[in-house]
């Protein structure tokens, strides 16, 4: 952990297929279930993306950082412990609302973040359509629509870990509001889904 | 359409009731009411509690989700119930004849080799039958509808 | 008006109240106005099952007495 | 810079608003399957179904084909045969530590760290994990296991945990090691307590119940009663005495999907590596330690020093400590030498739920200490009471039912 | 009949048990898994198990119930017989007639007990027991010296048994297989029980010898005890049906799955 900017920790929802991701991503063999609360202990992992290394930590699945459980309390700790860490939160694309509040939380602590749309497969399936250029010009950080079953966008992930951003709460909140802050965006491409 | 739909009907609340009828019957043997007989291909032995008692149970149950579905009208969830009950036999089944494919792989506890004959192997799927292997071929109509989608025009 | 748990198989109405447990209740979608629909209460003072946003969630009989259901034909949010 | 709850949510709602558009959905087969499957009039009964057909492939797959099939065979009449004339000198230490008996003829009796111990851990247990493993990893990729915490909960709630306890409880059928860290699930120490408490105690791990099944197969069923009882009879205590609060079960109930063949094989070697690296050196070590014990005459001191205790309160042969000893470092081990000694049935259905509740292995000991070595002393008090307490109990049912 | 029995009982009691009776120190008698002599007497059914036969033997010789060989040996004769004579109708006990050159009280008590002749029984409904003497000839003096003198000499021609359905004069012989017995087994019997210049060496192989017949006699099936009664059929594997039965799953399963495949 001596270079933490190359550590990724993954956060999210319980069942959201972060360890799905996790494998993906790193080839690693963390455990998956379909019900909430599998991953109780994080999983480490080694992600090489253009010649960086990446450390990834699979962090057990949470609601919010106010800790529930004893695997949620895990999750925040290993935020604390890695402060300059890149956050990756993972949302389940049938069920954005939730995955946003957590999202929100790591944005307001000033980690970098990008968001992976998980399951954007099963959100298909259920006629949900998620915009995600809006949403990543509203939170202002890369969003990477993914699907950890068939690998979708696993690989465009791994290439935009490098673009995490950190953003400030009240321009995520400004932006909500339609006043969208054009110049910052068009100026520099911060890897958004539409280029 | 129409017709379809009670010719579909009728196959169900028969296959319910035979459903249970057997499940009981396994229940009953086992409770002792008879030693355990053998019609043709079908057997009932009894004596095992989990494999009577228990399995006779959930036919039982099986058989009650199909009748259950003919009561009421939301199409999905009749169609679940039926589906359900379909699963019950599918279970019992499919367990029994696992459990024939176990046994007739290894030669036996008296004999050297290890691996029995193919003669020795195929016997071993040979009649008589237990009531819920009998059932299976009678759901291939639940499957057949299964893969349709045709429980919509029910 | 009507507590969670009180509400019929197959009943849906909209959330106005949430008495108890609100933040791990809003974390799992039971948030105001939201349309809310009753899948299964279990016996003998068992937990209920309800669907938010075709997602099912269980919860508690004594959490779901907590909150307050409008029936009736409302719109969700 | 943090917003307060509301205005969060508020905020989620606004960009959700924006960004989300959900089409008509339409409820499919799946949906109403997991609706039915998760009332109690239709649920329950397919819970015992699941429960049926998980234990008759058990039974069949490590019974009948792996163990009886070949692997009787392999260590009785090749291994074992060849194992005694191969080694040397039959009436010296090594051969009693390694062979055990010369004269046995299966493995079961030679009670050798090379005879009893290899059978036990490759012949009887491995099999019994792999297909362990594999029905319950299809059970949990499905979704199947939520909704059975469903059901459970209103049994759960009462003794102080909630239904998603039932994932620790399945995967501590399996090995107990993973279900300690698995309590995490629970949200109070109370709760984590009860649970790490009553698996150490009540649930026997997948290499007991293998060998259960091949040495006793007609009492696996009255010991799992037994087991059962006292699951619940001693979780509802615990939830009186134990301080703590005991919140209710809120979870997603997440839709079925069919397992992914890559996932479960994946999930399947993972967890049998890791079972294969923690258990096989337990049960040959723990074979050899109990040989050397038995060299040393300590196992003969304890049988003296515990004979009343086990003849008068629980009612088994004073044999028994032997392999009351040898639980501690491997429970399944201890059931074969069990099937060894001469008894009544009764007495060997008691002597196994001895086993059984008496103390968890080690690697489940270490597993605990590493949740904290406060709650490790307070489950050994409650276990050394409950092993007083329900042994004498199962003693008196017996002498009640006239079967003692 | 019943006078008769009553003098050899008085005269078994009496007399030295050497040739003849238990065998002392044995072991108890293994468990056995033997169905019941089902007779009718009278019409009646009548269950006869081998403790019912231990304890009738045991309690003419004034002991502790006891399944000897000679006992196991006739039980185990009889109900062999009785299927291979009657098939599966239960015989009246007065249509049973029984020949045995094996003359020991084991033997004879056992006879007695199923056909009904023994002592406290109702001679109404007997069924007749012959005892053969070495040369073929019926024996005529059932006296304890008499046998005695006969089995001292006992070998493996005297465990030869004829079963005989007097109604009809249907009968079926069994004699025991040679290599049920331990070598050597009949020359330490002589030594240990009759002659006595047993070595407590030999006594004791005599025993463990003595517990092992027992226990395959008790134990061993039908095939395997009598010369006569051949192994049952290797069950020929219906492989027809078997076969039927596969190939119907494996088209079903194919069916299912390619039906599958397609609506994807």
């Amino acid at each position: 952990m001596a270079d933490t900017s190359r550590t990724v920790l993954m956060m999210g929802n319980p069942n959201v297929g972060k360890s799905a991701l996790f494998n993906r991503l790193t080839g690693g063999d963390a455990v998956v279930s379909n019900y909430p609360g599998t991953t109780v202990d994080y999983t480490k992992g080694v992600l090489i993306e253009n010649g960086q290394e990446y450390e990834v930590i699979d962090a057990p699945g949470t609601y919010s950082l106010e800790a529930r459980d004893a695997a949620e309390d895990v999750a925040v700790r290993l935020i604390s412990e890695n402060p300059g860490a890149t956050v990756l939160v993972v949302l389940d694309a049938t069920r954005v609302e939730r995955g946003l509040y957590l999202a929100l939380e790591v944005i307001e602590r000033g980690c970098p973040v990008i968001i992976a749309l998980n399951m954007i497969d099963a959100a298909r399936e259920r006629q949900i359509t998620v915009d995600t250029r809006v949403l990543q010009r509203i939170l202002g950080v890369p969003v990477v629509p993914t699907s950890a079953v068939s690998g979708e966008g696993a690989r465009d992930l791994a290439g935009m870990l490098r673009k995490a951003q950190k953003v400030d709460i009240e321009t995520v909140r400004a932006r909500a509001d339609g006043q969208f802050d054009t110049p910052e965006q068009s100026g520099g491409c911060t890897g958004c889904g539409g280029c | 359409m129409n017709r379809n739909s009670s010719m579909f009907t009728l196959y169900t609340g028969l296959l319910g009731l035979v459903t249970l009828a057997f499940g009981l019957a396994d229940i009953l043997v086992w409770a002792g009411a008879s030693p355990g007989f053998s019609i043709g291909i079908l057997e009932i032995a009894g004596g095992d509690f989990f494999r009577w008692a228990w399995g006779g149970a959930i036919l039982v149950f099986g058989g009650l989700f199909m009748l259950g579905s003919l009561r009421g009208r939301g199409t999905m969830e009749q169609f679940g119930k039926i589906v359900l009950g379909a699963a019950m036999i599918w279970i019992i089944a499919g367990t029994d004849i696992f459990a024939r494919l176990c046994e007739s792989i290894p030669a036996g506890e008296e004999a050297p080799e290890f691996f029995n004959s193919v003669a020795g192997f195929v016997g071993g799927f040979a009649p008589p039958y237990s009531p819920a292997i009998l059932l299976l071929p009678f759901t291939l109509g639940i499957v057949y509808f299964l893969f349709n989608g045709r429980f919509d025009e029910i | 008006m009507k507590r969670l748990s009180e509400l019929e198989y197959g009943e849906s109405g909209v959330v106005r109240e949430i008495r108890a447990s609100q933040h791990e209740l809003n974390c799992l979608g039971i948030r105001m106005k939201k349309q809310v629909k009753m899948i299964t209460r279990q016996p003998i003072k068992g937990p209920v099952v309800v669907v938010v946003d075709d997602m099912e969630v269980a919860m508690g009989l004594d959490t779901a007495e907590g909150v307050v259901i409008e029936t009736g034909e409302h719109e969700g949010s | 810079m943090a917003l307060p709850v509301q205005e969060r949510w508020d905020l989620v709602d606004i960009i959700a608003r924006k960004t989300v558009a959900a089409g008509a959905y339409r409820q499919n087969l799946g949906d109403v399957l997991g609706d039915l499957t998760v009332r109690p009039l239709t649920g329950i009964p397919v819970a015992f179904a699941v429960l049926y057909a998980f234990w008759s492939i058990f039974s069949s797959f490590a019974g009948a084909l792996v163990t009886d099939g070949f692997m009787v065979k392999v260590f009785d009449s090749h291994w074992l045969p060849w194992l005694q004339g191969a080694w040397s000198d039959p009436a010296s230490i090594h051969y009693f530590l390694f062979v055990g008996d010369p004269l046995a003829e299966n493995c079961f009796e030679a009670f050798g760290m090379l005879t009893s111990g290899l059978f036990v851990a490759i012949g009887v247990v491995l099999p019994a994990i792999i297909i362990f493993y594999l029905m319950m990893t299809v059970l949990e990729d499905s979704g199947y296991l939520p909704r059975l915490a469903v059901l459970m909960d209103t049994v759960f709630h009462r003794i102080g945990l909630h239904g998603y306890a039932i994932v620790p409880v399945i995967l501590g059928l399996g090995c107990n090691t993973p279900a300690v860290t698995a309590t995490r699930v629970l949200e109070t120490r109370k709760q984590r307590f009860i649970m790490m408490t009553l698996l150490a105690i009540f649930i026997p791990c997948g290499a007991q119940l293998g060998v259960m099944l091949e040495v006793i197969p007609d009492a696996v069923g009255w010991v799992m009663l037994f087991l059962l009882i006292g699951f619940g009879i001693f979780g509802f205590i615990l939830d009186r005495i134990i301080p703590g609060s005991n919140p209710e079960i809120l979870i997603d109930v997440p839709p079925y999907h069919w397992p992914l063949w890559e996932n479960v094989t994946k999930k399947l070697m993972n967890r049998t590596k890791s079972f294969l690296k923690d258990a096989v050196p337990f049960v040959l070590f723990g074979v050899l330690v109990v040989n050397v014990l038995y060299l040393a005459g300590i196992i003969g001191a304890l049988a003296d020093l515990f004979e009343p205790l086990f003849v008068t309160w629980f009612g088994v042969p004073k044999e028994t400590v032997g392999p009351l000893v040898a639980a501690f470092l491997r429970k399944d081990l201890a059931v074969a030498q069990l099937s060894a000694i001469a008894m009544t049935p009764y007495q060997m259905i008691t002597a196994v739920v001895l086993v059984s509740i008496y103390f968890p292995c080690v690697a489940t000991f270490v597993v605990m200490l590493r949740e904290g070595w406060k709650e490790l002393a307070a489950a050994v008090a409650v276990l050394v009471a409950t092993v007083f307490i329900y042994g004498g109990l199962i003693h008196a049912v017996g002498i009640l039912m006239g079967v003692a | 009949m019943r006078r008769e029995g009553f003098i050899v009982l008085i005269a078994a009691l009496m007399l030295c048990q050497g040739a003849l009776a238990h065998m002392p120190g044995a072991d108890p008698a293994p468990e056995a898994d033997l169905g019941p002599i089902v007779v009718l007497d009278n019409g009646v059914p009548v269950e006869i198990g081998i403790d019912d036969i231990a304890a009738y033997h045991g309690g003419l010789e004034g002991k502790e119930p006891d399944a000897c060989i000679c006992c196991v040996c006739m039980y185990r004769v009889l109900l062999a017989g009785i299927s291979e004579v009657w098939g599966d109708e239960i015989p009246e006990r007065s249509d049973i007639g029984v020949q045995s050159r094996l003359v020991s009280d084991g033997a004879l008590h056992t006879a007695w007990y199923v056909t009904g002749i023994g002592p406290g029984m109702d001679a109404g409904s007997a069924g007749r027991l012959t005892l053969v003497a070495p040369n073929g000839s019926a024996l005529t003096d059932y006296s304890t010296q008499a046998r005695m003198g006969i089995a001292k000499n006992r070998c493996l021609g005297d465990y030869r048994f004829e079963v005989t359905r007097l109604s009809t004069g249907e009968s079926a012989t069994l004699t025991l297989c040679e290599d049920l017995f331990p070598e050597g087994f009949f020359e330490l019997r002589r030594a240990v029980n009759v002659d006595k210049t047993a070595t407590e060496a030999q006594s004791a192989e005599f025993l463990e010898k003595w517990s092992f017949l027992r226990a395959d006699l008790l134990q061993k099936p039908d095939y395997e005890l009598f010369n006569e009664i051949e192994p049952p059929e290797e069950e020929e594997p219906d492989v027809l049906g078997g076969g039927v039965f596969l190939a119907l799953l494996c088209i079903t399963g194919a069916g299912i799955v390619l039906m599958g495949k397609k609506r994807r």
